[in-house]
């Protein structure tokens, strides 16, 4: 922790980047802190609950500023950047990566290059809950798969902020908000609310990352990401896509095989 | 080095030489063979012509022995055995065939298993290392003689050139020996067809030997078990059919390389086979 | 509000006698924002259309929906119809009554509404068209033509010879491609030279043509009408304006042993040479690589032969860039070589041949001057075998199509050796005999009835040389499968025809898709054979598929017919149904965020990336652009963009929302 | 549901230009019947067809949909058929996840020579539709509150 402070102290005050995002300590777990000076440095901290995906901030032209910037990013957060990148809109020449390695050690990645080779040690593991949902919802019917997610969706509200938090939701205008046509309504009710949730998961199939972001971020903790989550995992190997190890030019949607299985089409 | 190990049925029986040649020349090389537990036969070379289920069943049983006993690779030396692993993998990517087997066999089967013959095991530890231990090198004119279980499919085993392989000269050149172009490299040697049909045997391992032997072949280098007791234990019938009789030996790589190991020709099973080996 | 006019057809009583037509205009009339709603019996005839036409005018109309046939037949001309009443041509919609509704169903109320459904829903849609103008591009009228075989002379002289300028790029130091190398040409037995050599002739000295040998395409910008193209000459190290072709230096060039390209290795050259003596130019070239003064810095000999002092040793490639307008692929195909046969011995044994080596043989200019003589010793052969379909037809060796070529040139072959070597005996093994062509099958029982030549039915599984002699092994299939055993003295390899190496990087060059041999992909199997998928690029020839002179011929005059249509006008006209992203006032500028993942799914390369830049020349984004030169308007794009950000004309998303909504709604 | 049989069930249809409304035209020119149930939007291509218009044809009361388009290989733009494969290989999963009755969407190729067939697939969907009744579970929940705007009006 101390080397963070260190260098990111460093980084700063000899001017290599202007800001430093990263995270400190906060009410019930740490929130994200923006570094502007070698002073604030020292109240960055680094551990295993910093799951916050900072990653979202990188496209926010108004929040990073125009000059070079460094991002503490645990692995989470590098897969998101990863991503990011495939889908041009980061560079590496603004931006400079700090994490930290599983026996303690200050990384720095300077290039996606070395982010793709550093992240490929991961695997990327459902975790507890994931699991015991997931399971659950594999045993279910489909009459029962809707009635679960009627009853989940029921407490959707519309507030949004899985999309805030998705560092690959940062479209400038959202399809929600698109109204000519006004292809879903804006407002929270049972067929909006499906239709909103569909249409992320097809927007997130071959981008997803599973982070989680979303579903922590989900105030009424409808468990969203595992739509997202479920889609990765089921098309991952479907069209070979690795989230964090993504393929050089284009997505899994962007792209195809000719032999790409199915067997509903007539 | 360590690794799993599948000898198989005839390499418990009608070619026990080339178990203990294979076993001889690990040890030397100081491969740690571990052989897997409870195998049973691969089902070659019947099971496949007659019940596609059973043919799948034998192999994936034992790969998933092997990958139950927490073997990532295993070396089978005999090349009918090699095949059908290699083949039974490649038919249970198929989910349903994979689903079908896994019901039969009531165990979990990955399909992850590596799956190497006898000339990639040694490939693979490195010809260097070979070099290095030589202490008699094997100065003979050979013909290397590879069959058909070995290369055949390619597009499964994707081993070797498949109409003109050379990894087996390779080794061959490794420890000394000559090695010579000649046309049957991949015939078949008539295979299965030793007890039914001994009369094709007889032609088809003639044409093999004659052409070996008039190109001036010392002894024809095997890496199957089938194809050394065609060409080795038929000699007499052969030798019928041919205008003179011919008498250089067949012996397996494994003899070879434990021969040039300086390895005692006991211990290769040199002194099993029906055509006397003088090399 | 709208003032949509909307025209029933009876189409006589094709769509009359199932659908209730007055009904449907009535309920039609009856919509908001349909000012005007007729039927009638014929609206594709003279007073049909006039209905429309005064209609437009008198109702001011807005929009226009035809319910009448499917819009496959009659879309231009009601669409014709509405322009020349001074409509935009793209506020005229149909809907399909007939082949959708009145021709697959019975006379019933439920027909009618459905008919009524299907006019309801063009409404919707034509209320959200919006007036389109047609795309014109401007032409260059000057045609780049890759590849001097005889597809790209044929089409270099085509085009020449409708007044336009055309480029003619050769890898090679002479044109005349494979068809040059061969000995005599199927069906006729004319000899190949003597019908190429004059064309090739006519394109060094047509006015409209120039000329670039020794030179390959280094890249190509652009799209259809405006293409820009750097082509590198490759130094030829002799000064093209003095060199008088007198072939002193080649005498006198001391590295003699260099394999002959031309003779497919059965020759040699020099260092300093030209490929055959009829080349075009016949100016020699220094092949650098096994010139000894390149590859030890001494030597020079040429330069003291040369009397008018051409030789140039330090000329350095060059690269010119040349603007045209339309593009003709012709960069012919290559037969497998060594390596690919070891069953067939080929690369092993001096005496087994590819049929192109066959081919230089046979050639009274050849290596041998046409006469029939193994490589290894000399020796005539009397005994021959030819085994057709090495490599083709086998998908074991990853080429599961037929070359076309093979059984035809084989048969030539056999044919040939017959004529030369009277006493000689030769042997055909084949898989089929596929002789579809004007002559070609009375040719190959020529071969077979009047040449003798012996045809087995079978493939040969292994060649192998024993006692000087070749044994060919192989089966008769049509004797119940014998094996059969050949003693050969030379054995020939009809090899697969492939695709030219680096047509893989060539295609990746020029944005042209090929298939999984690295043949060039043609836009459509049956109807677009010479276009690709990126427009104004053409294919002519064996760069394609195999294929035979005649239909390569065909095909060059076709892909310069397509030159010569594109050159016809000085501005391209194109339907404006293509792909547009968003623009928006500032700060937003567009909604498109810059992913670029409609880049990849494109199957054009028509998504091109704009800056957008502030006054002070910063950038401040980047986003999607569409080439309406290259958008043939699938809208792939428009259903993968996230964020809306590009639609497509035509098929805007509120139209196909209004339709959908319209359909569903009662 | 008893009374399927006297259901009509309206079905919608997605084709492309290029193959299935080719196909369909040739269904017409060559007089075969089919169900009036099925009504077809035209678009150039399947790459063209959006995944909301599907949510929304059920959202507007269809119950069910067919998506049809060319065979691989044959897109006339090449590609945009394989494009629209894969999507609907990932939209099917999502809403298979969902609970969403992936049984009322009918995808397949028919290409300009098969009039035949596009009328055996409008009768066998129509026929599927049917059995399955009314798609209740999902005009549930578009009549709260929001069934018949249609907000795309200028």
């Amino acid at each position: 922790m101390e080397k963070i402070r260190e260098r990111a102290a460093t980084l700063l005050a000899e001017g290599v980047v202007t800001l430093v995002l990263g995270y400190e300590e906060g009410t019930k777990r740490p929130r994200p802190l923006f570094c502007r000076n070698s002073e604030s440095a020292r109240k960055l901290i680094f551990d295993s609950r910093c799951i916050h995906n900072l990653a979202v901030y990188l496209t926010k032209k108004e929040l990073v500023g125009k000059d070079r910037f460094a991002v503490i990013a645990p692995i989470a957060t590098l897969r998101s950047i990863m991503q990011l990148y495939v889908e041009n809109q980061l560079s590496e020449d603004k931006l400079l990566v700090l994490t930290v390695d599983p026996s303690g050690e200050l990384r720095e990645l300077v290039t996606f290059e070395d982010i793709a080779g550093y992240v490929e040690q991961f695997e990327l593991k459902r975790g507890e809950r994931e699991q015991e949902i997931l399971s659950k919802i594999d045993e279910m019917s489909r009459e029962e798969r809707w009635k679960f997610w009627m009853e989940e969706m029921s407490h959707c509200f519309k507030c949004y902020a899985c999309r805030s938090a998705c560092p690959l939701c940062y479209c400038s205008k959202c399809v929600v908000e698109v109204n000519r046509p006004q292809w879903i309504n804006p407002w929270p009710a049972p067929l909006a609310n499906m239709e909103w949730h569909i249409n992320r998961a097809m927007h997130m199939v071959g981008r997803c990352t599973a982070c989680g972001a979303c579903g922590d971020a989900c105030p009424v903790g409808i468990p969203i990401d595992l739509i997202t989550r479920k889609m990765m995992e089921d098309m991952a190997p479907e069209f070979g896509y690795i989230p964090g190890q993504p393929a050089k030019k284009g997505n899994a949607l962007s792209t195809w095989k000719l032999d790409d299985r199915e067997q509903f089409i007539r | 080095m360590k690794i799993g190990f599948y000898p198989g049925c005839s390499l418990t029986g009608s070619s026990r030489e080339y178990n203990e040649s294979v076993v001889a020349v690990a040890k030397a090389l100081e491969i740690d063979l571990v052989e897997l537990k409870d195998w049973n036969c691969c089902g070659a070379t019947a099971a496949h012509s007659m019940n596609e289920e059973l043919s799948l069943s034998l192999p994936a049983r034992i790969m998933a022995l092997a990958e139950e006993q927490g073997l990532k690779e295993i070396v089978v030396p005999c090349a009918a055995c090699y095949n059908r692993l290699k083949v039974t993998q490649h038919e249970l990517e198929d989910q349903p065939k994979r689903n079908r087997v896994a019901e039969i066999l009531q165990m979990p089967y990955k399909g992850d298993l590596k799956i190497i013959n006898v000339l990639q095991l040694l490939e693979a530890y490195g010809t260097e290392n070979i070099k290095a231990r030589i202490t008699q090198p094997f100065a003979h004119k050979v013909a290397c003689y590879y069959g058909c279980l070995l290369v055949r499919p390619h597009a499964i085993l994707k081993f070797d050139r498949v109409e003109d392989p050379q990894s087996m000269d390779a080794l061959i050149q490794v420890i000394g020996g000559t090695t010579m172009d000649w046309a049957f490299k991949t015939e078949c040697c008539g295979g299965g067809f030793s007890v039914s049909r001994t009369d094709l045997v007889v032609k088809l391992s003639g044409n093999i030997l004659k052409d070996a032997s008039d190109r001036g072949a010392e002894a024809l280098i095997v890496a199957c078990p089938m194809c050394q007791s065609n060409l080795d234990m038929r000699r007499g019938a052969i030798n019928k059919t041919l205008d003179s009789p011919i008498d250089i030996p067949v012996i397996y790589i494994t003899q070879a390389i434990g021969l040039a190991l300086g390895i005692g020709a006991k211990e290769l099973g040199l002194k099993r086979h029906f055509v006397t080996v003088e090399l | 509000m709208s003032k949509i006019g909307v025209f029933i057809c009876h189409c006589g009583e094709n769509i009359s006698a199932t659908v209730d037509v007055e009904r449907v205009a009535r309920e039609v009339g009856g919509m908001e924002g349909v000012a005007h709603a007729i039927d009638y019996k014929y609206m594709c005839s003279d007073p049909g259309q006039t209905f429309i036409k005064e209609a437009v005018k008198k109702y001011n109309l807005d929009g226009v929906v035809v319910g009448a046939c499917s819009p496959r037949m009659h879309e231009p001309t009601f669409r014709r119809a509405c322009a020349e009443a001074g409509l935009n041509p793209y506020l005229c919609e149909m809907a399909n009554l007939r082949e959708h509704c009145s021709w697959v169903h019975e006379k019933s109320e439920e027909t009618t509404e459905k008919a009524i459904d299907l006019v309801k829903m063009l409404v919707q849609k034509v209320k959200k068209n919006k007036p389109l103008d047609s795309i014109k591009v401007p032409v260059t009228k000057r045609a780049l033509v890759i590849g001097g075989g005889i597809a790209g002379i044929q089409a270099s002289l085509d085009i020449a010879n409708t007044g336009h300028k055309v480029i003619l790029v050769e890898r090679d130091p002479s044109i005349g491609g494979h068809m040059s190398q061969l000995s005599e040409t199927f069906p006729t037995l004319d000899c190949s030279q003597c019908i190429l050599t004059p064309r090739m002739v006519e394109v060094a000295q047509h006015p409209n043509i120039k000329l670039y040998t020794y030179a390959e395409l280094e890249s190509l910008e652009g799209f259809i009408g405006n293409f820009t193209a750097k082509i590198r000459l490759k130094a030829k190290s002799v000064d093209y304006s003095t060199c008088t072709g007198c072939g002193a230096c080649i005498q006198k060039c001391p590295v003699k042993k260099i394999p002959s390209e031309f003779n497919a290795g059965l020759g040699t050259r020099t260092a300093i040479y030209v490929p055959f003596p009829q080349a075009v130019p016949n100016k020699p070239v220094i092949d650098r690589v096994n010139c000894n003064y390149y590859k030890r810095g001494a030597c020079k000999i040429c330069e003291k032969t040369c009397q008018v002092g051409s030789i140039q040793w330090d000329r350095e490639d060059e690269i010119v860039t040349e603007e045209v307008g339309a593009v003709v692929l012709a960069t012919g195909f290559d037969v497998k070589g060594a390596d690919f046969f070891p069953e067939y011995g080929y690369g092993k044994y001096k005496d087994v041949l590819t049929g192109l080596q066959f081919e230089r043989m046979a050639s009274a200019s050849g290596p041998t001057f046409g006469e029939i003589r193994r490589p290894s010793d000399g020796v005539i052969p009397k005994k021959i075998v030819f085994i057709a379909c090495a490599g083709s037809r086998d998908p074991a060796k990853g080429i599961p199509y037929c070359s076309k070529i093979c059984c035809m040139y084989t048969a030539k072959h056999a044919m040939l050796y017959q004529h030369k070597v009277h006493d000689g005996e030769s042997t055909v093994f084949y898989m089929d005999i596929r002789a579809g062509g004007k002559n070609y099958e009375e040719f190959v029982r020529r071969a077979i009835e009047e040449d003798t030549v012996n045809y087995v039915r079978g493939r040969v599984a292994r060649v192998y040389e024993k006692d000087g002699k070749l044994i060919v092994k192989g089966v008769d299939t049509l004797l119940g499968g014998q094996q059969v055993e050949i003693e050969a003295d030379m054995v020939v390899l009809a090899t697969a025809g492939v695709a030219n190496c680096g047509s893989e990087q060539l295609a990746q060059k020029l944005h042209v898709s090929y298939d999984p041999y690295h043949f060039f992909a043609e836009a459509h199997p049956k109807l677009k054979p010479v276009e690709t998928n990126t427009a104004g690029i053409f294919l002519a020839g064996a760069c394609q598929a195999p294929k035979d002179i005649p239909e390569t011929v065909g095909m060059a005059s076709g892909a310069a017919v397509k030159v010569a249509a594109l050159f016809s006008n000085d501005e391209l006209v194109r339907e404006p149904l293509v792909a547009v992203v968003n623009r928006l006032a500032p700060p937003l500028y567009s909604t498109c965020v810059g992913c670029f993942m409609c880049e990849t799914a494109c199957p054009y390369n028509a998504i091109e990336h704009e800056d957008i830049r502030g006054r002070d020349g910063s950038l401040i984004k980047t986003i999607a652009k569409v080439n309406e030169g290259l958008c043939q308007g699938c809208g792939t794009c428009v259903a993968f963009c996230r964020s809306k950000s590009i639609d497509i004309q035509g098929y805007t998303h509120e139209q196909v929302y209004a339709e959908v909504m319209s359909l569903l709604n009662d | 549901m008893s009374s399927n049989t006297d259901f009509e069930p309206k079905i919608i249809a997605f084709v492309c230009n290029w193959c299935t409304y080719a196909g369909a035209d040739l269904t017409g020119t060559s007089r075969l019947k089919y169900a009036t149930n099925v009504k077809i939007v035209r678009f150039p291509c399947t790459g063209r067809i959006d995944f909301l218009l599907l949510l929304k044809s059920f959202a507007q009361g269809a119950d069910g949909i067919i998506v049809s388009g060319c065979h691989p290989n044959d897109c006339h733009y090449t590609s945009g058929n394989f494009h629209a494969r894969r999507r609907w290989i990932a939209f099917r999963s999502i809403l298979d996840l969902m609970g969403v009755d992936i049984r009322r969407i009918q995808y397949s190729w028919v290409s300009a020579a098969e009039g035949s067939k596009w009328a055996d697939l409008v009768n066998h969907t129509v026929a599927d539709i049917r059995s399955l009744g009314p798609y209740q579970e999902y005009q549930k929940i578009a009549d709260y509150l929001e069934k018949g705007g249609y907000h795309g009006e200028d």
